[in-house]
Order: structure tokens, then C-alpha cells, then sequence
């Protein structure tokens, strides 16, 4: 051994730092700060499966790190320093060896027997199952069925906070995979079977606190994620404090522009991103959805807008979303697969019109069938773009065409199920409850002290609805009125206030029209 | 030529390096193994196909009818007898017998065309009286339709097996007759066996599990 | 002991004799035939006038075992397994291993 | 033109010395394993080359979110499958055969394979099933479906292109070609050995290429079954219904049997590169392996628990929680004989004299960027975090962990190390050694940022992704870039050091101990001019003061 400043040395200490460069650092970046991990945090399963990724991989880390260590000091301890050094020979060591055999066998059992007990608890589905939802995958996008709800169909999977949701996940062609990855939701969608996942989302995790209104202390969730990302993709959705829509989705794919104003943004909410993760052809990377977390009263509010929603079909927006992935943003086609649309037969005969309706509700071959994807407005809109655009002149077709082919051929019309206002009596119940924080002023029988308005037989309460709501949306500070009318219902959701608003007029001797929830989101609407 | 060389080196060099048989005999063998690998994979898929709760599997023995199985039986019988008698051709060999060894074999070669016969005569009244669906898009298959089609890949896959074994056998006939295979050759008669017992097993199998569970 | 120390003299090498090995193949001919018959009676008794059916896990373990031991007489005696040694006999039990675990881990069970 | 060539590379008849044109036909219709295995080394060569532009194409497609250099999503679609399967069928398993056809036969004492002929037929089964493979790129009709290729999207009706036919076709024929390498290789191996050689005396390299062709024997063929049957539900829709849930057919009965290949393929892809790996360490550290006997037996379990854990490629489809709860436990028990492994190569190194050339380098650095590919493994046979991570970039890190820094690594390790045995001269050391460096640096920039992106949520074979992914996919992107243009250093490296290198002596390390390094460098056309024999290695402890095989310590 020659002194330690060697030149020759000094070299090797440089490459053995190359190499500590090149193997240890991203190396040790494998499971410690700054190798990023799940970001399943907002579901009691998620942060179960991130706890246990968290185990699992603070023991291959130290492994790691002992093979790494083993293997640099034999580098640095047992070079060739001469050429005729002959090393002392051993052929094995049978305590070494068994040693490591049980060590490794008990590491993984010991991964294997706390994978099992995360195992149970997240995929064995429970029986109190509050609400299911159907998620039926096609080529290429998602569709969210509500069988409680009267079989409301949804382009986005639209859940309540703290409830037991049982995913029922299919497909009507190829496979795909439905994947929220911060909700820790991943399950195969496998034509002609119907797999099973279930989760408890956490919701709005401020939705008490409103403004000044702050009624409620609730503890921070504690998370069982510490490790801070090197690099940050998204918002930390446990970080935001404002009311209403908490966190919004920035990017939906091509097919899908996210709007500056979410649909969401008037409902208690959480947006997370979902995507499909089984190759399923040409859109595959384009399946992406909205996964919406909501307060249940949000929720219910939700239900009774869908339920309620006239939606206008446009014809472009259809053709954008549905066809232009195989058909080309201008019908051009694509390859022999996707033909093109421009001066095609089907599309400019007039003869064809109930052909074209008939391919697009059934599909051939490639095509996906579109009958339970599009409603009859929305066909309609979509074949007399086709039949219109791009210098095709085929004559257009009414909605009673759409509606007589497909009762034609026999397809159930869609969306199953029928538009339903919410029943009075429903109403009444619910606003009875919430007029018990009434109670302390306006009295059980709605005559408080003489210093506060009688709600029995009061004009404002039996009259203009717009203005009673707005009233109670902004409180009121009037002659009539000295002192404050709270804003009691700012911070309630349309269906709490309709309810609200229904017991009002229906109660103490009043015997007004009930007020539906889609009165008073278009209320709100105006008051804005 | 060094294949020459190798091939002669390699019959010397048996020894008690090796398993004590000859390479043609090893590859043979490993042949076999993949060929049985490959059933494997398709008798598994058919098992899976079969059980899957609500796959409306017909019973084979009601489905097929009693000819069917019958018909069936009587080829098993057949190939069982072809197989035996290709032990024969090698049992002759083995003693010198080289024309009661071509008397076998052409027994053999015999047996396994009249297995094709039959199972060709199946195949066509299946297709033609029983499965009209297949052809025909205005009958409805009474069935799930993967029975026919299971049906179909196993028999069929067999029968290309027997058609190589009968053309195999045919090769190693004509070199009986011209003289080329000799008393000494017992190997490549023995190699040859080797597949056509294989096609035999399969047999056994498929017959079980097609026709008979 | 192998088939290529046969060339020498014809009647070596098989280590038990002809007559004996010619008798043998003739018993197992005769074994799977029988075997073949009691197969096709099994899951069909009317075939030999029986007026009963056998329960269907009987005839599905019965004809499964039935067939592996056909199997295992071809592989066995025509095959010449029982002149091989050892490690022939396991390269030919191979592929039987690994299409059990093929078909136990492939079979739908709770449904697939 | 005059051919000069030595050994087993010099042209057999007198009319191939002059011409150029008849030497190229003796290659072509050569039956020396070692001329083979050059050929098969060549032909992987061309399919690295072609599977690395492919791979090249779809990164720079990622390097930035929206669509840039394709237009086309179809298009794109079809380049992770093509590049997979390029990679996995046309690269690393036949540069494998290549290397071990030269080798094995010598290694074990034979003048040459079993089955010289087949040997040929088996590799030139190859090219057409290639031109088969990628016939989609000259018909426009590429298929969509990955490597995979699970139906019902490649069946008929959601791929009616040409191109996937001709592509099963061309996957079944590479079947039959290695399955006929396989016969070949268990035939040498069980039957050919010189005098002396005991089974458990067998070089470890010829070990591992034993196992590994049990498990192509065992395991090609059902993934021949599955494509079968696709063939056939492709070519007859409405009579065949295997995969199509349409007829009552089950796509994840196509799943099955496509894992229960493709899983031990994955061995199939790394057992020979762990063989070549310990004779790397041996004979540059001066010390026999560690554990012999264990290392023998941990490769055959490695191969035998190959086979029961294919299930665990599909967590995510919805099989019985005890089904999983199954398959996890054997996958897991996977990583005891491959850590065994770990720490034997490591406890070879130990108290050995380490010579750091290239090979040397290459295994080392396998070591230890190879262990990390099998931690990930670790973590994502947990069945819920699989569940998680499944078919996310997270998968894609760990398998470019395994076959980029095990595979290819290994390849490189043993090209490098048995090159003076190829040519009969060394290949230049510092290009070797540049070679590395860029090759072990940009693996890790490339593939380590990609655990990263899986565990964000970027799912696997998208065409554009969430902006918020652009910084790290870039990472990547330029590493892969960097990665690729360096591999062209290991090609010219080969073809200079071909004519100019350093000759090489017969025993080029000073230090083989096998029977390859005591013929001639490159050896003649029957490789042993006298029979080989093989004096017994002592395999047992051995005490300081004991002779210990071929390097007892001469005195201290």
C-alpha cells in the first residue's frame, strides 16, 4: 500500500464517486423524501394502501441500502492492487447462507402477513353499503349509472363525502380500467363480468367553515403521509381553506376542455382527476373524468338538478367529443378502420337518414353503439352536424326520427327513467329540521317575541319567492327590519333551502306553493 | 462437415455424463414436453370455458348422442390398436424381423388414417347436421356456442398431430422398405414411437374430457 | 441397459427378454381397452343395458382417474419409461406438473 | 477479395477463401453453434437497433404534453407494443441464444450443439417471423393492442387489420423457433459433457441457459395455445368465441395463459444474464462463486415459482381475493432465492482480488441497479399497492429496472467479457469503459423518475398526459435519448476492435478457469483438439492452508 495521495488513487476516488452518483443517489431516492408516493390520501382505503406501500418500502429501502454498502466496500476493499494477488478461496459458508435464506423468507412473510390485513380491510366489500354506483366504460369514455337514484346516467363519477360507495365496474367492449388515483380507486373493466370496489370518500374537508360563519371546530385529519414530493404535480387538497368547489381538475384530455367555470363550482365540493389505465385503442389516453366528492346535502341537491337538467344538445360539442377521436375533427377519417364522413353515402343520401341514425345507435364493428350513450336531442344534433358539415348537404333529421328508429329497432330509449321533482312531504320533513336553528327567535309556532317578525301569515313568507330567498341568502339590515336578518342561507345548499323555504309556506297556517331546488339555483343565479 | 463430425462425436460420447440415451431420443422427449405443453394450454382453457358458472355447457354425451360417443369409442380403439402396433414394428426390428416390421408399420400407418377417416366423417356431420349455426347466420346455436368451438381447436389440434404422426410414419415405412432404416437403426423407429404413443395419450385425454366428463 | 447397446445382439439390452416384453405390451393393450370400455360406460350406463345413472362427481373423479392411468400405462410401457432412467422419467413428468398448475390456478373457481 | 480469417471464423473450402460471396453462404448455411451464435448476436443487434428507435420515438413523443412529432394517436398506440416486443422477442431473448450457443457447447466439452442442423433451421425461423412481426409498418396497418395483445380488443372486430394476423403469426413462429433452441440446448447440456463433468459441476453459466431452456420448453408453448386460439377467433368470428364475452367466451381466460408464459418469460429474459453475471464476478475477483450448490438451486426454485405466480400480472382484473392472497404469497417467495443469489455475488466479491474492466463494471453495476428493479418488485407484489400502481409508469420503471439494468446490462457484461473469445482480440477498453458510464448514468435518469410518475397517477401507453407530469417525463425523455445514442459507442467499439484490437491469448483473462478459456481465441471449427476432460472443482469449504481449485493463495 502506497501513501493515500496517489494519483492513481485520487482517480479511482473519482470514479467511485461516479459511481455513488450513478447507483446510491437514485437509489436511495426509492423510498425516502424525495422519491414522491401514493397519493391515495383521501379515502380510509387509500391511506391504508399508502401506509402499507410506506412499510413495504421502508424494508426494501433498508435492504437496499445494506446490499449497496456491501457492495461499495467490497468495490473499495477488495481491488486489484497487484497483478499477482491470489485471494484467499472459500466456497461457501453454510450459516451465511442459511442465515440470509430466513431472513429473506421472514422479511416476506412478515410484507406477506400485513399485505393481508390491508387486504381484508380494503377490498372485502362491507354490508353497509350506502349508495351503489354502476361505472360502465366504453371507447372511448366512462358512464356513471345511479340505480338509487332513479338510474341518473353522469359523465362524471359525482359520490357523497362519508359514504360507503360500492362501484360496480363494466364494459360494453374492450377492456378498460377505471383509476382515481387520489381516491385509490383501480378496477378492470372486463366486458361481461362486473367487478367490485368500494371506498369511503372524505370529502370537502372545510365545508363548515364559511366565511365568518366558522360554527364548528372540527381536528385536522391527520394523514398518514409525511414524506414531502421533491416534485409537486398538484395542489395538496388538504391544504385549502375556502368554501365551495375546494379543488378543482385542470386537464380532462383532448376530448374534454375544462371549463373556466366547473359544473361543480355551485356545490360543496372536491374534483379529483380519473383516467383509464388498461389500453383500450385509439382514445385510450383521452378517457379521462371527473371524480366529485360532495357534502351529502350537496349530493342530494346534485341528484335533484340532474334529474331536473334540460341539457341542449350542440352538435359540434357532440361530434368533438364522441366521433372527432376516429373520424377526424373535420370527418376526414382515418385509415381504412375510420372512413371518412365527407360526401360518404350514409351521410349526404337523403334515402339514408334513417341508416345514419340506425349506425349511430347500433354501432358496427368498430363503432361503439351510441344508443345509451347519447340521448335522442343529442343524436339528433350530432347526425345533422355530419349531415351539414364539411360540405355535405344531406338533409337534416328531427328528434322524432332519432325516436322512431330506435323504437324500431327495439333499444330501451334513453336516459332510463324519468325527470322527478323532489315530493313536497320530502321537503317538509327536511326543512323541519333545519328550522330548529330557527326556533330560538321565530319560535316553535313561528311567533316569536313582538320584537321579531311572526312568520304566520307574513307577506314576505307567503309571496315573491325570489325575494324571500334572496332575503335569507343576504340578510337584510332595513327599516322594517331594525337590527340584522342574518344570511342564514348562505351557506346552505339549494335543496336545505328549498326545504327551508317549503316548511315556511307550508306551516303555521301558511299555505303557499312548495319551492323546488332548481327554483333556487336559478334564484341564485339571478341574485349573482 | 462439422455436422458430420458432431453428430458422430456425439454418439460416442455417450457415457455416464449423459442420461444414457440418445440425443434423438432426449430431444424427442423434450419435443414432447412442449407439444404436451401446448394441450395443456388449450385443456385448461376448456376447462375454464366449461365451468364458468352460467356457460350453459351442454353434457357431451347428450349433446353429441349416442353415435357420437360410440363412433368416438370405436377410434380410440382404434389408435390404441395403431399404437400398439407401432410397439410391434419396433419389438420386430429389435429381433431382426424387418418384414414383419414393415407389416406393422403399414398396420400403424393404416390405423391412424382410418382415425382421420372417422373423425373427418364426425367433423362433417357435425358441421353440416348439428352446428348449422356456423355457416348458416339463420339458425341460433342451441348451446354455448364455445362447445362447438372447443370441440373444434382440441379434435382439430389432435387431428394435425395424427396427420403428422401418419406422414412421419410413412417417412420411416419407405425407409424400412428401401433398405435405408436397418435392423441397427432401432433408434429413429424408436423416436418415431415416441411421438405416435404421445399422440396417443393426447388422445386418451381429449376423448375424456371432450366427449366423455 | 439403453436401446443403442441393442445393436449388438438383438436380444440383449432390454434387460428382460422379448417373449416377456411381447406378452406385456399385449396385457396393457388388453388393460386399456377395458378401461376404454368402462370410460364410455360410465357416464352412459344404458349403453349396457344398466338402468341407473352414476352421480356426477363419481363419473367426473372416476373417468379423470381413469384416464391419467391410461395415460400413465402408454407412457409407461409403450413409451418405454420404465427402461429410462431416472431423469428421462422426470423430464416426462414435467410438463404433467406444470399443467396441473396451469389448470388448478386457469379454473374459475368463485366464479372466475 | 481474400478472406483471412482464424479459427472457426476462416473459410471452410478453398473456394470460400476468394470469395466473398460463398464465405457468406457457409455462414448462412453453417451448422457451427459458434457461427450461429454470432448470426443470432447480429440479428439481435438489428432488432436492439430497431427496438431502441421505436422506444427513442415514443419518448421524444413524451418529452413535451400535447402532440408534437406524431400527429397520429394510432400510430402512437402501436409503438410501445412493437417496441416490446422487438425488445423482448427479437433482442434479448435471441442475443441470449447467440451468446450461449457459442459458449455452452464449449463450456461443457461437445464439438459442437446436438442438433447442428435444427440449431440453424431454429435461428433462421427468426427472420421471416421478424418480417412478419413489423409486416403493419410497410401495410399501414399496425397493431394497437401492446404486447399483450389482450382481446377483445385484438380480436376481429376491434382490430380487423391485417397487421395483428400477420403479428400472431410472426409471435408463434419465434415460439417455435426458441422452443427448437430449447431442445437443442437441454439435449447438448444433459447428454454432451466431457469426461468429468458431473451436473452439479456445470459452469453456471450453462446452468442458468439449462433452467432457462426448461422454462421456454414448459411455457413457450401455452402462449402458442393462447395465440391459437386468438388466431382462430380473429380468422372465423362467429364460430370462435374463446376471449369475445359476445359468445360466452371469457377475456381473462386469454390473460391466464398469456402470464403463464409471460411471466416465466421474465426469467426466461434474466436467468442466462445472472449466469453470465457469476462468471463475470468469478474470474475478475479470482474467486470461485460462493455457495455453488445453493446458487444451482435457487435458479431451478426461481424457475419453479415462475411458474405459479403468473396471476399476479392481473391483481386488478377482479380474480377472488384468496386467488390473490395466493399468488402474492409464491411471488414474494420469488425474491428469497433471488436475494440468495444477491448475496452470494456479493459474498463472491468479498476477500476477492476485483479487477475492474468493463465486464467487471457492467456486472457490478448489475449488482447494484439490478436490486432496486427487484425491490420494486417487492413492492408492487403487495397485492393493494399493486392494485395502485397497476399499469401505471411505475410498472414501466420497474421492468426497464429488470430488463434494462439486468437484461441488457448482463448482455453487455458477457459480449464484452467472451469478446477476445469471439474474435480473438480485446475490445478498446476505454471505449468499453466511456460505454458504461453513459450507459449506467442515463439508465437511472431515464427509468428512476419514472417510479416517480407512477405513484402520481400517469398510467402506461398514453399518448399525452397531464401537463403537471411534462418536467419529469422531459427527465426522461432526454436520459433515454442520451441512453440510446450511447449504445452506438458499444457498436463501433465492436466492429474496430474486430480487426484492430489487441489479439487476445488463448486464456484472454489470465484468470477463466472454464473450459472455453483453454482452446484457442477464436477457437477452430470443433472447438477441442483432444478430447476435454474436466477435473473436478472442489465445491466444499476449503481451509486457508488447503489447495483450493485453480487459485490457492501462493503465500502471504
Amino acid at each position: 500500500m502506497s501513501g493515500y495521495f496517489n494519483p492513481r488513487h485520487l482517480k479511482r476516488a473519482a470514479l467511485l464517486l461516479a459511481l455513488t452518483l450513478a447507483l446510491l443517489i437514485p437509489a436511495t431516492a426509492f423510498a425516502v423524501p424525495g422519491s414522491g408516493e401514493f397519493i391515495a390520501h383521501y379515502t380510509e382505503n387509500g391511506r391504508e394502501m399508502t401506509g402499507l406501500y410506506n412499510m413495504v418500502a421502508k424494508i426494501c429501502l433498508a435492504v437496499l441500502i445494506i446490499v449497496e454498502v456491501v457492495l461499495f466496500a467490497a468495490i473499495i476493499k477488495f481491488r486489484r492492487r497487484s497483478d499477482d494477488e491470489r485471494p484467499l478461496q472459500n466456497h461457501g459458508n453454510l450459516v451465511l447462507e442459511i442465515g440470509w435464506t430466513s431472513a429473506a423468507a421472514l422479511a416476506q412473510i412478515w410484507i406477506g402477513v400485513a399485505t393481508i390485513n390491508v387486504m381484508f380491510a380494503t377490498e372485502v366489500i362491507p354490508d353497509d353499503i350506502d349508495m351503489t354506483v354502476e361505472a360502465v366504460a366504453y371507447q372511448w369514455d366512462w358512464q356513471f349509472v345511479y340505480p338509487d337514484h332513479g338510474g341518473l346516467v353522469h359523465g362524471d363519477l359525482v359520490v357523497p363525502a362519508n359514504t360507503n360507495i360500492k362501484l360496480e365496474v363494466t364494459s360494453r367492449d374492450v377492456i378498460h380500467s377505471i383509476f382515481v388515483p387520489d381516491l385509490g380507486i383501480k378496477m378492470d373493466a372486463v366486458p361481461g363480468r362486473f367487478n367490485y370496489w368500494w371506498f369511503r370518500a372524505d370529502g370537502p374537508v372545510n365545508q363548515v367553515r364559511v366565511d365568518e360563519f366558522a360554527t364548528v371546530e372540527r381536528p385536522e385529519r391527520e394523514y398518514v403521509t409525511t414524506r414531502p414530493d421533491f416534485m409537486q404535480t398538484r395542489d395538496d387538497a388538504t391544504n385549502k381553506t375556502i368554501s365551495g368547489l375546494e379543488q378543482r381538475v385542470t386537464y380532462l384530455g383532448r376530448s374534454r376542455t375544462v371549463e373556466e367555470v366547473s359544473p361543480y363550482a355551485n356545490y360543496s365540493a372536491i374534483e379529483y382527476q380519473g383516467t383509464c389505465t388498461e389500453l383500450c385503442g385509439l382514445g385510450h389516453w383521452d378517457m379521462y373524468f371527473r371524480a366529485v366528492v360532495m357534502t351529502p346535502s350537496s349530493f342530494r341537491q346534485w341528484v335533484f338538478d340532474m334529474q331536473n337538467a334540460v341539457t341542449e344538445a350542440n352538435g359540434p360539442d357532440v361530434f368533438a367529443a364522441r366521433c372527432a377521436t376516429c373520424h377526424g375533427e373535420s370527418g376526414q377519417g382515418q385509415g381504412e378502420q375510420f372512413p371518412s364522413l365527407v360526401g360518404a353515402a350514409r351521410v349526404v343520401e337523403e334515402g339514408q337518414k334513417d341508416s345514419h341514425i340506425q349506425l349511430v345507435l347500433q354501432g358496427q364493428g368498430v363503432m361503439p353503439a351510441f344508443g345509451q350513450i347519447l340521448n335522442d336531442a343529442e343524436v339528433t344534433a350530432v347526425v345533422n352536424h355530419e349531415r351539414l358539415s364539411w360540405g355535405n348537404a344531406g338533409g337534416e333529421v328531427t328528434d322524432e326520427d332519432v325516436a322512431r328508429v330506435r323504437e324500431s329497432l327495439g333499444l330501451p330509449p334513453f336516459p332510463a327513467g324519468g325527470v322527478e321533482p323532489t315530493p313536497t312531504p320530502d321537503l317538509i320533513a327536511a326543512g323541519e329540521r333545519i328550522y330548529e336553528s330557527c326556533v330560538s327567535c321565530h319560535g316553535r309556532d313561528g311567533q316569536g317575541p313582538d320584537y321579531i317578525p311572526s312568520l304566520v301569515n307574513n307577506s314576505k313568507v307567503n309571496g315573491d319567492v325570489a325575494a324571500l330567498a334572496e332575503l335569507l341568502i343576504k340578510g337584510a339590515d332595513s327599516d322594517q327590519w331594525p337590527g340584522e336578518k342574518s344570511p342564514v342561507a348562505r351557506s346552505m345548499t339549494d335543496f336545505q333551502l328549498a326545504s327551508l323555504l317549503t316548511y315556511l309556506r307550508g306551516s303555521f297556517g301558511n299555505e303557499s306553493d312548495p319551492v323546488q331546488p332548481g327554483d333556487i339555483e336559478r334564484i341564485r343565479r339571478d341574485i349573482n | 462437415m462439422a455436422s458430420q463430425n458432431a453428430s458422430l462425436a456425439a454418439d460416442s460420447m455417450i457415457g455416464e455424463e449423459s442420461l444414457g440415451v440418445t440425443n434423438g431420443k432426449l430431444g424427442m422427449w423434450a419435443f414432447l414436453v412442449m407439444d404436451a405443453m401446448t394441450f395443456a394450454g388449450l385443456l385448461a382453457g376448456y376447462a375454464r370455458l366449461r365451468w364458468t358458472p352460467g356457460s350453459d355447457w351442454p353434457l357431451p354425451i347428450e349433446a353429441f348422442g349416442f353415435t357420437g360417443i360410440q363412433l368416438t369409442a370405436l377410434n380410440t380403439f382404434i389408435l390404441i390398436c395403431s399404437s400398439v402396433s407401432m410397439v410391434h414394428v419396433l419389438a420386430e426390428q429389435m429381433r431382426g424381423n424387418m418384414e414383419r416390421a414393415k407389416k406393422w408399420m403399414l398396420f400403424t400407418i393404416f390405423g391412424g388414417l382410418v382415425f382421420l377417416g372417422i373423425q373427418g366423417f364426425e367433423w362433417t356431420h357435425l358441421i353440416m347436421d348439428m352446428w348449422p349455426y356456423l355457416f348458416d347466420e339463420g339458425y341460433e346455436a342451441a348451446y354455448s356456442v364455445n362447445f362447438a368451438a372447443t370441440f373444434f381447436i382440441l379434435t382439430g389440434f389432435h387431428g394435425m398431430h395424427v396427420s403428422v404422426g401418419v406422414i412421419y410414419n410413412v417417412i420411416i415405412y419407405l425407409g424400412l422398405r428401401s433398405g435405408k432404416i436397418t435392423k441397427d437403426d432401432t433408434s429413429v423407429v424408436e423416436i418415431a414411437g415416441l411421438y405416435w404413443h404421445f399422440v396417443d395419450l393426447v388422445w386418451i385425454l381429449v376423448f375424456t374430457f371432450v366427449y366423455l366428463i | 441397459m439403453a436401446s443403442h447397446d441393442a445393436t449388438s445382439d438383438p436380444n440383449e439390452g432390454w434387460g428382460w427378454g422379448f417373449d416377456f416384453l411381447y406378452s406385456q405390451y399385449m396385457w396393457v393393450w388388453l388393460a386399456l381397452l377395458i378401461l376404454t370400455l368402462v370410460e364410455v360406460v360410465i357416464p352412459e350406463p344404458e349403453i349396457i343395458g344398466l338402468s341407473f345413472q352414476f352421480s356426477r362427481p363419481f363419473v367426473v373423479i372416476s373417468l379423470i382417474s381413469l384416464a391419467l392411468v391410461k395415460t400413465w400405462m402408454v407412457a409407461w410401457y409403450y413409451m418405454h419409461l420404465i427402461a429410462e432412467r431416472p431423469s428421462i422419467i422426470l423430464i416426462a413428468c414435467a410438463p404433467f406438473l406444470f399443467s396441473l398448475f396451469l389448470t388448478i390456478g386457469i379454473f374459475p373457481w368463485n366464479g372466475g | 477479395m481474400e478472406i483471412k480469417a482464424k479459427g472457426y471464423l476462416s473459410p471452410l473450402t478453398e473456394e470460400a477463401k476468394t470469395s466473398l460471396w460463398v464465405y457468406l453462404k457457409e455462414w448462412a448455411c453453417t451448422t457451427d453453434a459458434k457461427r450461429i451464435g454470432i448470426m443470432y448476436l447480429l440479428f439481435a443487434t438489428f432488432m436492439a437497433i430497431w427496438g431502441g428507435i421505436l422506444s427513442v420515438i415514443i419518448r421524444l413523443e413524451l418529452a413535451q404534453h400535447g402532440p408534437d412529432l406524431i400527429m397520429d394517436a394510432s400510430f402512437y398506440n402501436a409503438l410501445p407494443g412493437m417496441h416490446a416486443t422487438a425488445m423482448i422477442f427479437f433482442f434479448i431473448i435471441p442475443a441470449f441464444t447467440g451468446v450461449a450457443n457459442f459458449v455452452v457447447p464449449i463450456q461443457i466439452g461437445a464439438p459442437d450443439m446436438a442438433f447442428p442442423k435444427l440449431n440453424n433451421a431454429a435461428f433462421w425461423i427468426l427472420p421471416p417471423a421478424a418480417i412478419l412481426t413489423f409486416a403493419g409498418f410497410f401495410m399501414n396497418s399496425l397493431p394497437e393492442f401492446g404486447w399483450t395483445a389482450y382481446p377483445p380488443l385484438s380480436n376481429s372486430v376491434y382490430s380487423p387489420i391485417w397487421g395483428a394476423d400477420f403479428w400472431v403469426i410472426g409471435l408463434i413462429l419465434v415460439g417455435v423457433s426458441s422452443t427448437l433452441g430449447a431442445v437443442n440446448f437441454l439435449a447438448t447440456v444433459f447428454n454432451m459433457r466431457c469426461k468429468g463433468m458431473k451436473l452439479f459441476q456445470l459452469p453456471l453459466f450453462t446452468w442458468a441457459m439449462t433452467v432457462t431452456s426448461f422454462l421456454i420448453l414448459a411455457a413457450t408453448p401455452v402462449l402458442t395455445s393462447a395465440l391459437l386460439m386468438l388466431t382462430f377467433e380473429r380468422m372465423f368470428p362467429g364460430v370462435f368465441y374463446f376471449f369475445n364475452p359476445a359468445g360466452g367466451g371469457d377475456p381473462i381466460l386469454y390473460q391466464h395463459l398469456f402470464w403463464f408464459y409471460s411471466h416465466p418469460a421474465v426469467y426466461i429474459m434474466i436467468l442466462p444474464g445472472f449466469g453470465m453475471v457469476s462468471e463475470v464476478i468469478q474470474v475478475f475477483s479470482r474467486k470461485h462463486i460462493f455457495g455453488y450448490v445453493l446458487m444451482v438451486w435457487s435458479m431451478i426454485a426461481i424457475a419453479v415459482l415462475g411458474f405459479l405466480v403468473w396471476a399476479h400480472h392481473m391483481f386488478a382484473t377482479g380474480i377472488a381475493l384468496e386467488i390473490r392472497v395466493g399468488f402474492m404469497f409464491l411471488t414474494m417467495l420469488i425474491a428469497v432465492p433471488t436475494g440468495i443469489k444477491i448475496f452470494s455475488w456479493l459474498a463472491t466479491m468479498w476477500g476477492g482480488s476485483i479487477k475492474f474492466d468493463t465486464p467487471m463494471l457492467f456486472a457490478t453495476a448489475f449488482l447494484g441497479m439490478f436490486t432496486i428493479g427487484g425491490l420494486s418488485g417487492v413492492v408492487v407484489a403487495a397485492v393493494p399497492v399493486d392494485i395502485q400502481l397497476h399499469d401505471t409508469y411505475y410498472v414501466v420503471a420497474h421492468i426497464h429496472y429488470v430488463l434494462v439494468a439486468g437484461s441488457l446490462m448482463t448482455a453487455f457484461a458477457g459480449v464484452y467479457f467472451w469478446f477476445p473469445k469471439f474474435t480473438g482480440r480485446f475490445y478498446n477498453e476505454l471505449l468499453g469503459k466511456v460505454h458504461f458510464w453513459l450507459t449506467a448514468i442515463f439508465i437511472n435518469v431515464t427509468f428512476f423518475i419514472q417510479h416517480w410518475l407512477g405513484m402520481k397517477g400517469m398510467p402506461r401507453r398514453y399518448y399525452d398526459y397531464d401537463p403537471s407530469f411534462e418536467l419529469a417525463n422531459l427527465i426522461s425523455s432526454v436520459g433515454s435519448v442520451v441512453l440510446f445514442l450511447a449504445q452506438f459507442i458499444f457498436i463501433a467499439n465492436m466492429i474496430w476492435s474486430w480487426r484492430n484490437g489487441k489479439v487476445a491469448e488463448d486464456n484472454a483473462w489470465k484468470d477463466g478457469f472454464t473450459l472455453e478459456w483453454q482452446i484457442t481465441s477464436p477457437p477452430d471449427h470443433h472447438n477441442f483438439h483432444h478430447e476435454p476432460y474436466w477435473k473436478p472443482l472442489i465445491r466444499q469449504h476449503v481451509g486457508p492452508d488447503q489447495p483450493g481449485g485453480l487459485w490457492h493463495r501462493y503465500d502471504d
